[in-house]
């Protein structure tokens, strides 16, 4: 794995959005593109995942998921517990912050994907259902460790603030990705091969293109959080790099040890853990603690983990999963 | 003139995710008339880019008559008690159509 | 024609978008994508249209559009007349009401394209002319009954407002919807084969997919009309079902039996007569007849007529279709 | 600060069909200068969610001396009293763009 | 109402290419909450339709204490005499947002 | 060269767009599509000339960098002397106007390929580089032109307005489009074979279709500039036509006898020196030289010399290459 391992169009791209930014460039994409294509790749993904799952085993996919909410559950403890270390986050931001670090960010998924499949690596497809089930577990846990620091609160004598929890359950569990997720899967699951065969030009032809625009945009998004590094402070943006290796770790060991994945869906599991949200947790937080800063979890998620990832975490997971499956 | 009602035009600049919660506020004080557009911004939340839901603002207009005026800042404030970072003012507007402002219809 | 008939991708994708608003996700499109993706299957539909019509008959394709326009008056007085039986709906609304209903859904079409295409169901290409001519005289009849509506109140001692005759005319042969469909069709007729062969991986490869795309917010919009139904009354949302059966009967007659189109061409003249416009007669009727109520029409042609033919009308005229023609 | 001068704002929003019509009565009245956007909202005329054209609203906001406010709100009403849903409001405003408010540029 | 205060809401309407210009002096006078959004328009420089960047104008909303706001509009008026168009107006206004108009906080 | 030249289909949308606004219809495209649209055709383009640049000859891309450069200076100092004759037009717009003669429009160079490829005419790669290289110098010389205008201004007792150098070479040299073209470029030369395979079907694939429907956008746009073709004036509406066909002739010469381009790709140099930009210019102006009036350059730019030379010059100029090469 040398240089070859991003010398891969959608890494370049991504790398060329972070340059442009840098150098500050005008570069801009119009309101709603990043949206678009983001719809559009979480739709290809779910069907391709959905004709796969029509063909796979269900014990093994029920195994998935379990596995899938046991990370979502645990990663986010793991990093309340290394935030609150003497102290250093208050209750209501470290809730917040690490509440991103369950979930999955979508663009490393796919970067992942686009990396296995230019390297003509294979890989399983359960990871897919993985990530649509990974939502909801690390928006509830970031909801509880809000609501237990409210109740601290509250006994030294502040303001109480009713957490939302119908509300926010219902979001974490209909959010825009998930429904989209969820839809594209059983709708490739159920079509038949014929019908399928119609929309592939759409959902697999030109995905790879799509997904080169996608992370120029994601690029030169997460270069723009990088000026917030010095509001954040450096042991945050630490923290933003210890806690994806800690997660890839902890998925290596899920991914090849427990469910028996090959290589590249043992990566691919590693990056579900490794990787935090930016786009379904941040609402959700927004909603659920107000009491955090917005702009601490958007800049640690997009600014730091997600840069991280691409350009370090898809290579490294990869090697070690090799490496670990022996 | 005497189409013409001095009327409160209240300007409520929030994050996109918030929306529902100001809608509900509307819908609580049976205000059922309402502008609302997309913005950017910075302030205390940091930059909102428009990139991400997350990161996107709603700014709403709303136009009522002095009756409603003070509920509608009193819920609004309920909200930023609790964390909620709605920037909100208000400006002296005479709205000019006929039919929104007949004695008794707002 | 059993559940395998809506089991297509498009049609899937389509209720994905209803079952989406139903259980409140928050799923949403950005501003604009919508409109991208009806210019571009507008352009799609046109160019494949125009191949097809270089090589057609010139007799059939007068004749189709001769019946397309009897199609686009004939509906709407008899829906004028089943809205004011009883003096139940005003005049104002009846006219603009049933305006709707001559002109022509272009989503449903498409999603019943895609129905025959996925099922490999041949058609005759003279629908989509037909498509074009039905959006003028559908604006014409609205604005005349809601003239005739005028003169009525003026009589009693009304306001007058006079009809813009010429800009609404002018708007119901020159909106854009018309335009893309008959530039489209041209250019395809007209260009050499080999220049088209370069443009068909963007319109027919990845044409089903972004029909998907498509019926996804068609299904989201639909589903967030549904609300108003109350307010909207059940008389209203009555007609919204009727009125596509009596247009989509009407439509077998003339597709087979006096255009002598095969049952896939027989179900898309019917699909024609049975769809409501919710793009180009909405804005006539808010410039010509400002004094009907704008949630009504939308309401019936997006959020009753829209989801009534896409999910029962389709396979049921296409059953109607071979069973009419033996 | 003599360069500031005392004029109104006048906000209109009104279907985006309808947006020829405003730029008539502009044009009519001689306003060449006015600014437009893009808003949703909720109103008489039902929720204008912003997807299809018949479904946006669109916000003209244009500023006024004195001399041409009245006869622009009148232009406005008349068109109200067809049936059309214009909302028109104004405000008062000091222009501080020295070129925009020089005496007789107006 | 003892948490209402009286301030000034300078909007500005300028090209979208000039918008770092605006940013800029928004930092040196060290104000650091505004909103901002694209909006369309005719005037001297011609239609604004906002397809490119160079034919799209950006408006700028900042709610500023009466302290700001004389040296804003005195920054505004410098840029407008080397030949930018920026159309700048300010609209007395109410901010109801109590952390927004605590004293000292502006 | 007959009429069959511009019957191919990108041409045809562009003259549908045209039409659209002349019969005033209400077709639009969303906000952002038109952006989006040239976001992907300049990264196609570039991956396009990238993977061919891998097989060039160094020594003739450095010539044909080099006097792409000698191209940008030129014409803008020619445009210049034109429009200051007699004094018809003032310094400061005759700087500004010039500058976009200097630079480069993406869109007429995209519809002369588009013209190159449904005819199935080869040409060099090289000109693809030049198109990059040709945005800085035209700025520069609009700057220069408009500080000595200014300071011309100063020596009769005029205001003076300091040239903002450092920031607007900075613009020139990363602006959006440079950096699209240059990244892609870049990306496509490094990338592998069978990387660059997987995203042919966007790249390459739905290109030409993609480039219809933003010549559609486009021809909309520049029919739109055409209204104020008063306001402007007949001196500048000729200048306009002239000044590409200057530009065409020089172009032409440069291509075939000193760089011994083949007649394709002398077209596309003619093309670059012919074309005036509408994309990176006008801003560039618009800060820099904030004395001259915006809508007489976008006027000129997208008014007049872009029909032009889409409908005119792109024929024109490669029936004189065969001609002159022979
Ligand atoms: N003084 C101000 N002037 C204009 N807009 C403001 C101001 N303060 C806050 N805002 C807007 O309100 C949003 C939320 O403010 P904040 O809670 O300070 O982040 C910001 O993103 C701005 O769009
Ligand atoms: N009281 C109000 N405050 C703010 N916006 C309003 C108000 N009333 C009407 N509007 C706007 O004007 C549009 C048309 O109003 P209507 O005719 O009541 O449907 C609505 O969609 C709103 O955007
Ligand atoms: N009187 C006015 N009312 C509203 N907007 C204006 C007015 N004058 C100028 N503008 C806005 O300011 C922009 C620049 O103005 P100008 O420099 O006159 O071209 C225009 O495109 C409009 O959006
Ligand atoms: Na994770
Ligand atoms: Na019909
Ligand atoms: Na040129």
């Amino acid at each position: 794995m040398g240089l070859d391992a991003i010398l891969i169009p959608a890494i370049l791209f991504f790398a060329l959005g972070v340059i442009a930014k840098v150098i500050k460039s005008d570069l801009k994409f119009p309101d709603g593109l990043g949206k678009g294509l983001s719809i559009y790749l979480l739709i290809a993904i779910g069907l391709k995942g959905g004709v796969e799952l029509a063909n796979a085993e269900l014990g093994l996919a029920f195994k998935s998921i379990f596995w899938a909410m046991v990370l979502g559950f645990l990663t986010p403890m793991i990093g309340y517990v290394i935030l609150r270390f003497r102290d250093r986050i208050d209750r209501f931001n470290a809730a917040a912050i690490t509440a991103h670090y369950g979930s999955v960010s979508a663009g490393t998924f796919l970067a992942a994907i686009a990396f296995l499949d230019v390297s003509g690596i294979e890989y399983e497809s359960y990871p897919i259902v993985m990530m649509v089930i990974m939502e909801a577990p690390a928006i509830i846990i970031g909801l509880l460790l809000a609501a237990m620091a409210r109740r601290k609160l509250q006994a030294v004598g502040g303001e109480a603030v009713a957490t939302p929890w119908k509300s926010l359950l219902h979001e974490a569990t209909t959010n825009g990705s998930v429904v989209l997720l969820l839809g594209a899967l059983v709708i490739g699951a159920v079509s038949s091969p014929e019908a399928m065969e119609k929309v592939y030009p759409f959902s697999h032809g030109i995905f790879m293109g799509v997904l080169c625009l996608f992370l120029l945009d994601l690029g030169m998004e997460a270069a723009r959080r990088m000026k917030a590094f010095k509001q954040v402070g450096l042991p945050l943006v630490a923290f933003g790099i210890i806690m994806p290796l800690i997660g890839g770790l902890i998925g290596i060991f899920v991914g090849a040890s427990i469910l028996g994945f090959s290589a590249g869906g043992t990566m691919l599991v590693a990056i579900l853990a490794a990787s935090a949200s930016y786009i379904a947790v941040p609402p959700a937080m927004r909603m659920g603690v107000p009491e955090a800063n917005p702009s601490y979890y958007l800049t640690l998620a997009l600014g730091v983990t997600f840069p991280f990832n691409v350009l370090v975490g898809i290579p490294l997971f990869y090697s070690l999963s090799v490496w670990y499956i022996g | 003139m005497d189409n013409l009602c001095n009327q409160k035009l209240v300007q409520i600049i929030t994050s996109n995710i918030l929306d529902t919660r100001i809608k509900k506020i509307f819908k609580k004080l049976a205000i059922n008339s309402y502008t609302n557009l997309s913005v950017n911004g910075e302030g205390d939340s940091g930059l909102q880019s428009g990139h991400f839901d997350a990161d996107s603002n709603v700014m709403f207009m709303v136009m009522v008559s002095e009756a409603k005026f003070e509920p509608l800042i009193a819920e609004l404030n309920r909200d930023i008690e609790k964390g909620y970072h709605h920037f909100v003012f208000s400006l002296n507007a005479e709205v000019h159509s006929p039919k929104k402002c007949r004695p008794g219809t707002k």
